[in-house]
């Protein structure tokens, strides 16, 4: 178990960076911004260094202070939280690139730190092995999360964060309450062991109530999603860019680890993943209606992403017979969207600088004034949208294909239906980006930095498109899907 | 034993009113209330599993959680507070935005 | 030797007028229309057989002057001599160029088709005649040239969709598509019958014969004597031409499709005698005499038709007759325009016109009420029916001289003495 | 990796990279971009020659990338892909040039120009794709590059016309992923294998399964090439500027779906195969309803750029009736109509936009002595007229030949009566606008005209109209030589669709 500790403890250096940067932000505000960037670059490089790793040992192994599983704290690597640690590094470090142009002098020394504890919290919940660990990080996470979302100030940014933090404190509380009662059933909190122990028991069934339900509130699936949009639309551009690429994927991280190793035995039974299922194709069709009637942009946006989340948890019913397809579906969709999500949240946060505004049916000749922009939202969308050449096409192709393997022509319809529902609200802003708007606002420029930095996560979600073998033979490492496990 | 498992009953007890509390009320302060009475109730229904056996002494991780958990609850409840203050100056009422449209 | 003379003759009839047919280059030369017709007049003279093959060119196009197609191009040629001298530019300065642009290109056309050795070839010529003709027709008339050209258009329209699906039959049963060929080919074929019908009716069509003569009629009473001269003689020899050289006669005795034709050509004689008696105007004399004589033709085409052995006796005298026919219809057009002179206008026109004004405006009436009643479906087949019919009203108004009682008598007539002589014939 | 298996992607590269380039260029660096475009250009065009050169010899030219585990993203440049690879290069050279001339002082150029070169790109990637994979990936960045083009403008009309062209194609677009994923699932390979498709091995059981696939690739492609119920976006997508509308309408998108179609009936599903699924029936009658439905329409439009745009409706139709009646000759028929319909379309196109950028002439009823006025715009008219009513020496002759001779062979003959009524039709609205432009005197003034001294036009706009005339008359005379459309369409149905 502590054969990898020796050479390079990658995973630990990970937490430990931002944690340290985020402190030494917030003593000297002065240099904030700088100390923001490299520490976040160091952390893209470790995260390179523990890949590195990671393709000729396999699993990353790490127990903190060297004591064992049942009590110390233990790091944990696979394919899967990889694939996440790689997404978190790519978004963070253009999101930084982007806020270092963005915010002038006051904010800037507050979002540093905060950004960097939320970073601290994202990598240390993707390497967490035991799941009350995963509580604290999810925790700090939210807690980070909400005060990057209060950072503009005003009124519905405040709202927006109240409301967030009651939904992320109520969600975590329930998760610890399902600790308990797993802590309670089998004397262990380390997910391995756990995944041995646990049996199909009304405790167990208890627990996974609980835990669902409070990760489902914070990946703001469809009946729990009221949170989300406000908070994300109102919030600076950088900050909801990193909460819906990042933030809410995190939990759903979190589910499916759980959903894949501690509750495994449930798995047999029709009515759990017939039930996410169902949610996730309510939450297809209900974001993008709604995303269709939106005015404003950041807000369409928002209800993108809880349309996007909605198709991860079409893997659900799908991965009870198709097995590994669906869940590498399912990861690419989460990296392609975070890219892609990402990328339109900044393209918008551009767009709000330039006009002053950000309603859609006002941009006015925005393709011929700010073409980067327009170029980096175009190409996000049509990530969105699935349409070919992009990341979202592959996620789509792998879903199609698992959904008609099995015959199951709701989730086909609902994939198509969502793809179709997605191309109309993109064009629907991309047409008025066209056109001349009736009424000329003066505009602001905007610092090339944040238009690249729009644009190269807007081609990372493209090019995405022609990595499928690469990086789902990464996201292969230590079959985090446990494909010999579930039945094919 | 009987005794720890009833403890276990009153800490599910206080959970869901607490949750019913949290839900029901529009003033902040009661919600963030009825937060901090969730999170005991948790701690409770934690400290009371831990006693396994009679004879032996309690299980001590258990422990560890709600130690780390206070502290999580304390931090949470002072953002709360503050964004709640940072509210009521915005807007003048200490509840969520909407939630005034529907009140009056 | 004067082989290679006639071979060297034969690119450049065609390409000749076509190279002139330019607008830039026929406004510099002198006399265009003349040095157009030079190399198919030598052409015409020197004796013996000559082909040129252009296996590359459009489907394998081939070119030959033979015993037979001499008599065509002679005719031809001396039409178009008399035609070239007598044209006279009309008023609009620019019409002069036009007006040679279309002569050229017509007569292009014409000489193509009389040379052309293979069916494709003789059937883009006879094309490119037809349009140039149109062009001369409209150019060089007015209100009634232009009606009468529409007309013509249109005719001109559906016999080449005949011809073209006649081709198709022709190439369906034989790859080499020269006329021999695919004469012997046709006559045993099975789709003889309906390759007989379509290249009977588009040749019919296009010379005018008795029940599409209408286009005939109407070319002559409308243009000036010069173009009346080219559309009198040019195209019904050719339609005559394009006949003999396609309908698969000699090998197989067609019974019941030559009795149709003869009869037909019997009721179109009967019909031209019947209508120039009852004609007052000398200027449509030409015009009767042609249907006249396409209908007497005709009714040698179907004996052919009815008893091939006979027909390979008179075969070779087809070719001058039709050159005399062309020959004589130009001479009478001549005559009868000199004698013409200067008044115009025959006697009936003011009755006609008074008929005609009133069917315009029934028409027009349900027009109106069709459109604003069905304004939304404009792409209805019916609005678009009622459209048509208003266009093609405006080309037959010119059509009906006598009331349309009698117009239904002579019918009649007509009929019972077709059912007489194909008794006569069936005995 | 050797050198032949880089060509095609060095071709579709000759396209992307200039665009690229082009996007970044500021507005005013005019010279810079004519040179790029142009270079491009030639420099494809060269490519396409040598690939000529190599596949007449019975080279193979392919390159496999790894798209997904077990799919690959192949270009392989086959006699099929040549032939519409060609008309392609050849074309967006000369619709170059025209669109220089054309936007001569317009705004946003440099944008205009990007997105032409990537419709380019987006083309010749569909041409030469070795599997449906590759082909839905082009096909759909062909959409995706075609919006900006018909939005330019960024009036109101242009950005409803782009909408609707969205809606058709996007629903196109999730049909034909929906096809293909299914079908995948089925046989397990997407290869475009010529000579009866590979669906050959699969049994009974899949019957209603693959009728139903091939209902929804039709569908998918059917929208690009404007099929009846489909066609609703191509007569609004005319307010798009002059050369857009010749890029649409003859080259890319409308001969993409029409590609599509040849495609998925030869080299997926095989004639065999497709006959035996009894499902080529249909497509031919939904095909003559097309023709006949298009030509109607265009009979009652006024204004030129629309009724064009009917015609295109009905003549693309022509292809897949081609391909629908499954008999070797109309198979020719068919496919040479691809660059026939491509050439004879252009050059209306381009007279059209001459007539509206010299004259400011955008109704027929406005037409009137224009023969007079620009005389070689008016040639060429007459030329493409002919062509598309079928008039002996020009290209669509061969087309409505071939497709007779096929229709007698499979004896189908009531397509011949089709093609009869199509060609009625398509002189009942040619030659109207013929008899007007030289048979009427010219109005007294002309509605905006602008003075070129003596010429007709600029010469960048005079030059590629005559030349496609050129082209379009030399396809048709000189249809025997070995490098011409037909014979090179018999190559295809020799060497690709070998037909019992």
């Amino acid at each position: 178990m502590g054969t990898a500790l020796t050479d390079s403890p990658w995973g630990v250096m990970l937490i430990l960076l931002p944690l340290a940067g985020g402190m030494i932000c917030f003593i000297w505000p002065r240099m904030a911004q700088v100390l923001g960037l490299v520490t976040v670059f160091s952390v893209a490089l470790s995260v390179v260094g523990l890949a590195w790793q990671m393709l000729d040992t396999g699993v990353y192994r790490h127990a903190v202070g060297g004591w064992g599983a049942p009590l110390g704290i233990d790091l944990y690597a696979d394919g899967l939280s990889l694939l996440m640690l790689l997404v978190t590094a790519m978004v963070g470090f253009a999101v930084s690139v982007y806020s270092a142009a963005f915010f002038e002098r006051e904010d800037a020394t507050r979002f540093w730190p905060l950004w960097l504890f939320l970073l601290a919290a994202l990598n240390a919940l993707f390497l967490s092995a035991d799941i009350f660990n995963i509580y604290v990080t999810f925790e700090l996470m939210g807690l980070a999360a909400v005060a990057l979302v209060a950072l503009a100030g005003g009124r519905d940014a405040l709202g927006g964060a109240m409301r967030y933090l009651l939904a992320a404190l109520l969600g975590s509380l329930a998760y610890l309450l399902g600790v308990a009662l797993l802590y309670h059933g089998f004397g262990t909190v380390d997910i391995a062991l756990l995944a041995e122990r646990v049996d199909a028991s009304p405790v167990v069934w208890a627990a996974l109530g609980l835990m669902g339900t409070g990760l489902l509130l914070k990946t703001a699936v469809f009946p729990l999603h009221f949170w989300l949009p406000p908070a994300h639309a109102h919030a600076p551009a950088p900050v909801s860019a990193l909460l819906s690429a990042l933030v809410v994927k995190a939990s759903f991280y979190i589910l499916l680890r759980l959903w894949l190793e501690v509750f495994e035995p449930l798995i047999g039974s029709e009515g759990v993943h017939t039930l996410l299922g169902l949610l996730g194709a309510m939450a297809v069709l209900w974001g993008s209606v709604q995303a269709l009637r939106q005015t404003r942009l950041k807000l369409l946006i928002a209800y993108s992403t809880v349309a996007q989340i909605g198709y991860m948890f079409l893997a659900f019913p799908l991965a009870a017979a198709a097995g590994v397809a669906a869940w590498n579906a399912a990861a690419y969709l989460a990296f392609s969207h975070a890219l892609a999500k990402a990328a339109m949240f900044l393209a918008a946060g551009n767009l709000l600088r330039f006009g002053g505004h950000d309603r859609i049916a006002d941009l006015d000749r925005v393709v011929q004034r700010l073409p980067l922009t327009a170029a980096a939202f175009a190409l996000a969308g049509v990530s969105i949208m699935g349409l070919p050449p992009s990341g979202g096409f592959i996620g789509k192709w792998l879903m199609l294909e698992a959904a008609l393997v099995q015959g199951r022509w709701d989730l086909v319809a609902v994939i198509i239906l969502g793809g179709l529902l997605a191309a109309a609200y993109i064009f629907k802003v991309l047409g008025y980006a066209f056109t001349q708007a009736d009424v000329v606002h003066e505009s602001r420029a905007v610092p090339a930095s944040m238009e690249w930095a729009a644009l190269l996560l807007a081609l990372g979600a493209v090019l995405l498109g022609f990595l499928a073998v690469p990086v789902l033979s990464l996201v292969g490492i230590g079959d985090p899907f446990g494909a010999s496990e579930i039945r094919p | 034993m009987s005794a720890s498992f009833l403890y276990a009953l009153v800490g599910i007890g206080l959970f869901s009113l607490s949750l019913y509390g949290l839900i029901v009320h529009a003033h902040l302060l009661r919600k963030i209330l009825a937060l901090n009475v969730m999170g005991s109730s948790i701690f409770l229904v934690l400290v009371a599993l831990a006693k396994r056996t009679n004879e032996a002494p309690p299980d001590a991780v258990p422990h560890a959680m709600v130690i780390t958990g206070i502290v999580v609850a304390v931090s949470a409840t002072a953002l709360a507070l503050t964004l709640m203050l940072k509210l009521t100056a915005e807007t003048g009422r200490a509840e969520l935005p909407d939630d005034q449209r529907e009140s009056h | 030797m004067n082989v290679e003379i006639s071979v060297i003759l034969l690119c450049f009839v065609v390409a000749w007028p076509l190279l002139l047919a330019i607008p830039a280059l026929h406004s510099r030369l002198p006399r265009p229309r003349h040095l157009a017709i030079i190399p198919a007049a030598l052409l015409a003279v020197l004796p013996g057989e000559a082909s040129l093959e252009l296996p590359w060119l459009f489907f394998g196009a081939g070119c030959a002057i033979d015993g037979e197609s001499r008599w065509i191009l002679a005719m031809s040629v001396a039409i178009w001599f008399v035609a070239a001298a007598i044209i006279k530019p009309s008023k609009h300065d620019f019409a002069d160029q036009r007006t040679t642009t279309y002569f050229l290109l017509t007569l292009a056309g014409n000489l193509g088709a009389v040379l052309a050795s293979d069916l494709v070839g003789f059937f883009c010529f006879t094309t490119l005649m037809g349009y140039g003709l149109y062009g001369l027709l409209i150019q060089s008339g007015d209100e009634a040239a232009r009606r009468a050209g529409r007309c013509y258009l249109i005719v001109l329209i559906v016999a080449d969709l005949l011809l073209f699906e006649a081709l198709l039959l022709a190439a369906f049963v034989t790859e080499d598509l020269r006329f021999a060929v695919v004469r012997e080919a046709m006559a045993e074929a099975s789709s003889a019958q309906f390759y007989l019908w379509m290249a009977f009716i588009g040749f019919a069509l296009k010379a005018g014969v008795w029940p599409a003569h209408l286009w005939l009629t109407a070319v002559f009473s409308s243009v000036s004597r010069s173009t009346a001269l080219l559309l009198g003689g040019v195209p019904v020899a050719m339609g005559l031409f394009g006949a003999v050289r396609w309908l698969p006669i000699g090998e197989h005795a067609f019974g019941v499709a030559a009795m149709i034709i003869q009869g037909i050509g019997i009721a179109a004689v009967l019909y031209a005698m019947f209508r120039f008696f009852t004609q007052v105007s000398v200027k449509s004399l030409p015009a009767w005499t042609a249907v006249a004589l396409t209908g007497l033709f005709i009714v040698a085409l179907g004996g052919g038709l009815a008893h091939p052995e006979m027909w390979h006796q008179y075969e070779s005298l087809a070719y001058p007759v039709i050159a005399l026919v062309a020959i004589f219809l130009a001479t009478l057009t001549f005559i009868i325009g000199r004698m013409q002179g200067a008044h115009q206008a025959p006697a009936v026109a003011s009755q006609r016109v008074e008929t005609v004004r009133r069917v315009a405006e029934w028409i027009e009436g349900c027009q109106r009420c069709a459109k604003d009643r069905l304004s939304g479906l404009q792409s209805l087949w019916h609005t678009s029916w009622l459209k048509a019919t208003r266009q093609y009203q405006r080309i037959m108004d010119g059509q009906k001289p006598i009331g349309l009682r009698d117009e239904w008598r002579v019918r009649i007539i007509l009929f019972v003495l077709l059912g007489l002589t194909i008794a006569w014939l069936a005995k | 990796m050797n050198w032949n298996s880089w060509l095609p992607l060095l071709v579709i590269l000759s396209s992307l990279l200039p665009g690229l380039i082009i996007f970044g260029l500021a507005e005013e660096r005019i010279r810079l971009r004519t040179v790029l475009n142009l270079a491009g250009a030639l420099v494809k065009l060269a490519l396409v020659g040598w690939m000529l050169w190599g596949v007449y010899h019975g080279h193979d030219y392919e390159m496999r990338l790894a798209l997904l585990p077990g799919i690959e993203l192949v270009l392989r440049a086959g006699p099929l892909s040549l032939l519409f690879v060609t008309l392609s290069a050849v074309l967006w050279l000369v619709t170059t040039v025209y669109a220089i001339g054309y936007l001569e002082g317009s705004p946003n150029r440099s944008r205009f120009f990007g997105f032409f070169s990537l419709c380019v790109t987006a083309t010749v990637g569909v041409a030469l794709s070795g599997n449906l994979i590759t082909f839905l990936l082009f096909y759909e960045l062909l959409t995706l590059a075609t919006y900006p083009l018909i939005v330019h403008r960024g009036t109101e009309t242009a950005r409803r016309a782009g909408r609707t062209y969205l809606a058709y194609t996007v629903f196109g677009g999730a049909l034909l992923l929906l096809g293909t994923v299914w079908l995948y699932t089925l046989s397990g390979t997407l290869e475009f294998t010529p000579q009866g498709g590979f669906l050959d091995g699969l049994g009974d059981e899949h019957r209603p399964a693959l009728m139903i696939i091939f209902a929804l690739l039709i569908v998918g492609f059917g929208v690009k090439a404007a099929l009846v119920p489909f066609h609703g976006w191509l007569p609004q997508a005319m307010v798009a500027p002059a050369p857009v509308s010749a890029l649409l309408h003859a080259v890319a998108v409308v001969k993409a779906g029409a590609f599509g179609i040849v495609r998925v009936v030869y080299d997926v599903f095989g004639v065999e195969f497709a006959v035996g699924l009894g499902v080529l029936g249909p497509l031919a009658w939904l095909a003559a309803i097309t023709i006949i439905y298009g030509s109607l329409r265009a009979l009652f439009q006024d204004d030129l750029k629309r009724r064009l745009a009917f015609s295109t409706i009905s003549q693309v139709s022509y292809i897949a009736l081609g391909v629908a009646i499954a008999g070797p000759i109309a198979t020719i028929g068919g496919v040479v109509h691809l660059v026939h319909q491509g050439l004879m379309k252009i050059t209306l196109f381009f007279c059209a936009g001459n007539l509206a950028e010299t004259l400011g002439i955008h109704k027929i009823s406005e037409m009137n002595g224009v023969g007079r006025r620009m005389p070689w715009t008016m040639v060429a008219f007459t030329i493409g007229a002919f062509g598309m009513i079928g008039a002996p020496p020009v290209a669509g002759f061969v087309t409505k030949w071939y497709l007779g001779l096929g229709a007698l062979e499979a004896d189908q003959a009531w397509v011949i009566l089709v093609l009869a009524g199509s060609s009625l039709l398509n002189a009942a609205y040619f030659l109207p606008i013929l008899h007007r432009a030289w048979f009427r005197a010219p109005s007294d003034a002309w509605p905006e005209e602008r003075d070129f001294g003596r010429k007709e036009t600029a010469w960048a706009l005079l030059l590629p109209p005559v030349l496609t005339a050129a082209l379009a008359l030399a396809a048709g005379l000189l249809v025997m030589l070995p490098f011409s459309p037909l014979e090179w369409a018999k190559l295809i149905a020799a060497q690709e669709f070998y037909l019992p």
